[in-house]
């Protein structure tokens, strides 16, 4: 993994949110903010064939997987310049010929789709790999278990990564999941798996490329839980349920800051590197919106279009 | 705001709260289940109060696991309690019709009977920008179930009203309400009222024509019907209220005497609530001029533009009132 | 039997195993996957033969999990395969619907293009005896989902021309056989063909009234209107084949010379296909009289006395018939 | 367990099946011959109060609830005399007055009913149990993750216990279900489980028992998997899979014979008493016959009634 990239990978998407929440017009959205380090690390372990989907909240692992910014936001923001042609809109990105199958905010309603085109990438036998990021509230659906024995028993080339911030809307993990460790749940199907700090990039990074070299090679599926923590409310609609004792305590802890600190003490962050890095991302984010704002919103005849 | 007379004044969200509390406080029988229903007080607040008033025993916010969730309020209601199970959009229910639609609405006559299963599903229906997989309306879906009763407020009087009436019947009941609903008001009755389940009711009269709808729709007839009157056109409005048993006798009454029918949902009409309205009035009244207005033939996106492309408003009811009226 | 020139007699479930062989012959992308559909050759040995010619790897056995196979046909078919999933009876695609209409349906609307799902969810329908949660059918429900396509075969050259069709759509298919067809055996063109999907055909050309209806119920149809025949009244049969899209316009043209239409459907009447096609022919024909024959609005009972009371006969037909042609 | 009256209600089960299935008129049947020790063996854990649930192969579990064969016999023939009017028939027998909640043919979709039926039975504190016979299939399904994790949260009095008798239809449990023992499903939510020998009544009982009394004092869901073996086809209008050389081992692996043996062996069964046991049971078989055979088909009006 590229350090810097990593690092501006994370930075990019921190930005990027902060420039869409300061717009009225953006409907309401679901923040990556806090999480970044799993959608990157997971991301910097993909190869160009690879296939991504995700959960609802995708601009993360949108931006993470490379999506050119421009696309994301003016599809976010609902216009035709989207690659979705603003269809699709929050929840529902996608750009999977650059290897973002896509966005689907139902919740688990991914994991067996993303095993369906782990069975295509089986099929097609070029050694892709498909990666599916979902919520720890994902855990507690049907879905992840008959897709976990169903990937067991096929070998699937499928990675199923929780991003566990510990919420689902309101609810703590704990008063919604039985299990220890969410990673348990592959146990008994024979699927490895294993939990890591997902405010670390590397240890994200270094888990998932083991996995993914594993599941290309023909080992099956692997089960990755990063441990995250969730920096806005679940949504912007949505009422926060944290005092502000916890947020301090949650946004203290921020996998951007932890990363940049830690390349600075090794010497692999000078502080141009991090001028420049920040001057980059704000060019694209800023690059990002004109693009967005020069789009227009699609012809009301996209409604019917594309539907059959 | 004042009230009338015997009235308050409540929001949506809180006629349900409010149903909901007293008939868990009339019935120690009446359970709530669904995400974030508990301190959270659900998605629009609508069970806002309960968890402190009742407790976590009886108020229970579950993980994300509709089939399991409806599974298990089918499963208490067969055995003696009366659930409430909070699915917070209409799109979640799929993934619990097999215990609602396989066991619970056919466990009466499968068991000649000996069981029944008074379990309350609460879901959300429609399109307030929250895009293809979140803004369906099933109801024509539930219709279509024998064993279901399907219940659908427009206002906060008969959410109040059918809410309690729900939790009485002895059966399964999907209770529809509607995302734009949740923010509306209305006077409810200072005194405990059951809106009555399987009657219509007409919430505006008028001569020319008859308009059937349900839920948040019932607000788009209305806004279709004063414009109209401006230009001489007397729409009647009526509010459906419960889609199964669906109480045609109301709506051929009133079409008997306008003699003209346009039915307004805003799901798909392929099937839908309008095609079944428009059959049995014609049954009833012989042949009128009907016109259907609901969605287009196409997913809901959250996209401002296309979401208002495709759902009904206004103009699109007071283009079907024209048609038929110059057919 | 013999059989005409340049077609064979073939069983209904041989006719569908042959289109399934066809096409997994000609495009590798073709996979099978489904509860006992390998050595076991399906439950009603229509995909007979399949697992020894094409192997495991193309015809899968899949454990019992609707939801997770329809997931892994609808994201197989998005990543470019052509995958058949075989739901044993629709019934149990409730378990499966969130992945096929939240998902599948929405696919290529929702990514502007970018993704469509060609899967094919192969499943049957209707009562043979097996009681209240493996009798249903559920066409009505996925007519009113926008992006799917829906086929119902009445015959052994159409359940082969359209599964034909079915693999080669764009798009998800739903395709629906029924209990009741797959001992029928009827002809089927020796040469490979393709029902169109979109058309339905004039299956006994008649004067008096039209019944538009589909899969097994096209044989109901077919016997009341022989027994109508000795009476006189000639009966035109409708068979739709396709049942979204609606072929409109060929029920249309019949109804136009009959003046009279009796829908016909295995499944509840309410929001049903009947109530579609007759608002539907209405809209393009004006009014006409019209009668729908349905299942009774209650479950199905596997008890041989109470199925044969719940779901249409020849003689509820005759009546329906001779209703329309009194009014 | 009272011993003879296990083994009686074992072959009860045998030979109620051996009489039904000699009726041309039976439609099609699924049958417990096989697998009477687990169901014979929970049932003796259970108390009046409990409530059990099954699958759509409910003859032995109703039969070993106490459910008076008559009633069983002309429910299955559709006759009006039948708990359920002849309404529900194969798949659908209840009686939960007694105890049987019922069946449902629905594979797994009644494991999450029968949790609801356990809340209610914890909201009532009366100690109550519930417990739910599924097959091996039913585990491939999310209803039983959905299930065991709300269950294991709310330490819901329910017994769930997998007749695995290693086929479902014609797909041996190797291939449809990854985990090495079923009962491994159950660890991630630290809900207890045990595999058993379910040709052993005994063993079923103990460790039922075991589970039941855990779970009525509070300490929540238990899973057991008992290995059984089914004797015939999945349904008499199934063709058979196995070999008959296949077929010769299993039959010969008898739960009714292996308990007479046993108890002969340890002087708990005598000739007396086993001759006994079978005139009493094939006087309740020709009796439930009798009672059917008096009973009318249900009035077609019925097909209206009870639907709402
Ligand atoms: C099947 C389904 N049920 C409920 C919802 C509503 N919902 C949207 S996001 C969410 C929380 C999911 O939590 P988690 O999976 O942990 O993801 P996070 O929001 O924490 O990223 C819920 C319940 C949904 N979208 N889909
Ligand atoms: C949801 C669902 N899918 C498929 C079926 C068809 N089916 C009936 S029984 C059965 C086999 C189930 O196997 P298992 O659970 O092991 O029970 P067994 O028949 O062995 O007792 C299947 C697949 C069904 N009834 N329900
Ligand atoms: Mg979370
Ligand atoms: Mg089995």
């Amino acid at each position: 993994m590229d350090r810097l990239a990593a690092l501006k990978a994370m930075l990019l998407i921190r930005r990027f949110e902060v420039a869409l929440d300061a717009r009225p017009d953006h409907g309401f959205q679901l923040y990556s903010s806090g999480e970044e380090a799993v959608a990157v690390g997971v991301c910097a372990a993909l190869e160009p064939g690879d296939q991504l989907l995700c959960s609802g909240r995708s601009i993360g692992p949108a931006l993470a997987r490379g999506i050119d910014p421009r696309l994301v936001m003016a599809e976010l923001l609902g216009k035709a310049a989207g690659p979705s042609g603003g269809k699709g809109g929050r929840g529902h990105l996608a750009k999977p010929d650059q290897g973002f199958f896509g966005a689907h905010a139902v919740v688990a309603g991914n994991i067996s789709i993303a095993a369906g085109a782990a069975l295509a990438a089986q099929l097609e036998a070029k050694g892709g790999l498909v990666v599916c990021i979902f919520g720890d509230g994902a855990c507690g659906a049907g879905a992840l278990h008959e897709t976990l024995n169903i990937a067991a028993l096929w070998r699937l080339p499928l990675l199923l990564v929780c991003d566990n911030n510990g919420l689902s809307v309101s609810t703590p993990r704990e008063a919604a999941l039985a299990p220890a460790k969410l990673s348990d749940l592959a146990a008994p199907f024979g699927v490895t798996a294993a939990t890591v700090d997902g405010m670390d990039v590397e240890a994200v990074h270094a888990q998932a490329t083991e996995f993914a070299a594993r599941a290309r090679s023909g080992g099956g599926p692997a089960f990755l839980e990063c441990l995250s923590q969730r920096f806005f409310s679940h949504s912007t609609a949505t009422r926060e349920t944290r005092s502000a004792e916890t947020m301090r305590r949650v946004l203290d802890r921020c996998p951007i800051r932890l990363y940049a600190d830690r390349l600075r003490l090794n010497g692999q962050l000078g502080d141009d590197d991090l001028t420049r890095i920040e001057r980059e991302v704000d060019d694209l984010v800023a690059g990002a919106m004109a693009f967005a704002d020069a789009s227009p919103y699609p012809d009301p005849a996209e409604a019917l279009r594309d539907v059959v | 705001m004042s009230s009338e007379a015997g009235a308050i004044k409540l929001f949506f969200r809180e006629a349900i709260a409010r149903a909901v509390r007293e008939e868990m406080a009339a019935d120690a029988r009446v359970i709530v289940l669904g995400q974030d229903v508990g301190a959270f007080g659900g998605a629009y607040k609508e069970f806002h109060g309960l968890y402190d008033q009742f407790g976590a025993s009886r108020v229970r916010d579950t993980p994300v696991a509709e089939a399991a969730m409806v599974g298990l309020g089918v499963g208490a209601a067969a055995a003696g309690y009366r659930p409430i199970v909070s699915i917070t959009y209409m799109d979640f229910l799929m993934l619990g019709l097999d215990p609602l639609v396989n066991y619970a609405a056919k466990a009466r006559f499968k068991t000649g009977g000996q069981v029944t299963a008074p379990v309350v599903v609460k879901t959300t229906a429609g399109a307030k920008g929250q895009g293809v997989a979140h803004s369906q309306c099933l109801e024509a879906w539930l219709m279509g179930v024998a064993g279901l009763v399907v219940v659908a407020p427009s206002n906060a009087a008969d959410a109040y009203g059918l809410m309690k009436s729900a939790l009485r019947h002895d059966g399964p009941v999907v209770f529809v309400d509607h995302k734009r609903l949740f923010p509306t008001a209305g006077e409810v009755p200072l005194a405990q009222t059951f809106t009555p389940i399987g009657q219509a009711v007409i919430r505006r009269p008028g001569e020319h024509v008859t308009i059937a709808t349900h839920g948040y729709m019932v607000r788009v007839a209305g806004e279709a019907a004063d414009r109209l009157a401006k230009a001489g056109v007397s729409c009647e409005i009526v509010d459906l209220r419960t889609l199964a048993p669906l109480d045609v006798a109301t709506v051929a009454g009133s079409v008997a005497r306008t003699r003209a029918l346009v039915t307004l949902e805003e799901g798909q009409l392929a099937c839908g609530v309008g095609a079944e309205v428009a059959f049995r009035v014609q049954e009833q009244v012989g042949a009128v001029r009907i016109a259907r207005v609901g969605a287009l033939p196409a997913p809901v996106s959250s996209n401002p533009v296309l979401e208002a492309a495709a759902i009904p408003d206004a103009a699109r009811v007071m283009d079907a009132v024209r048609r038929v009226l110059d057919a």
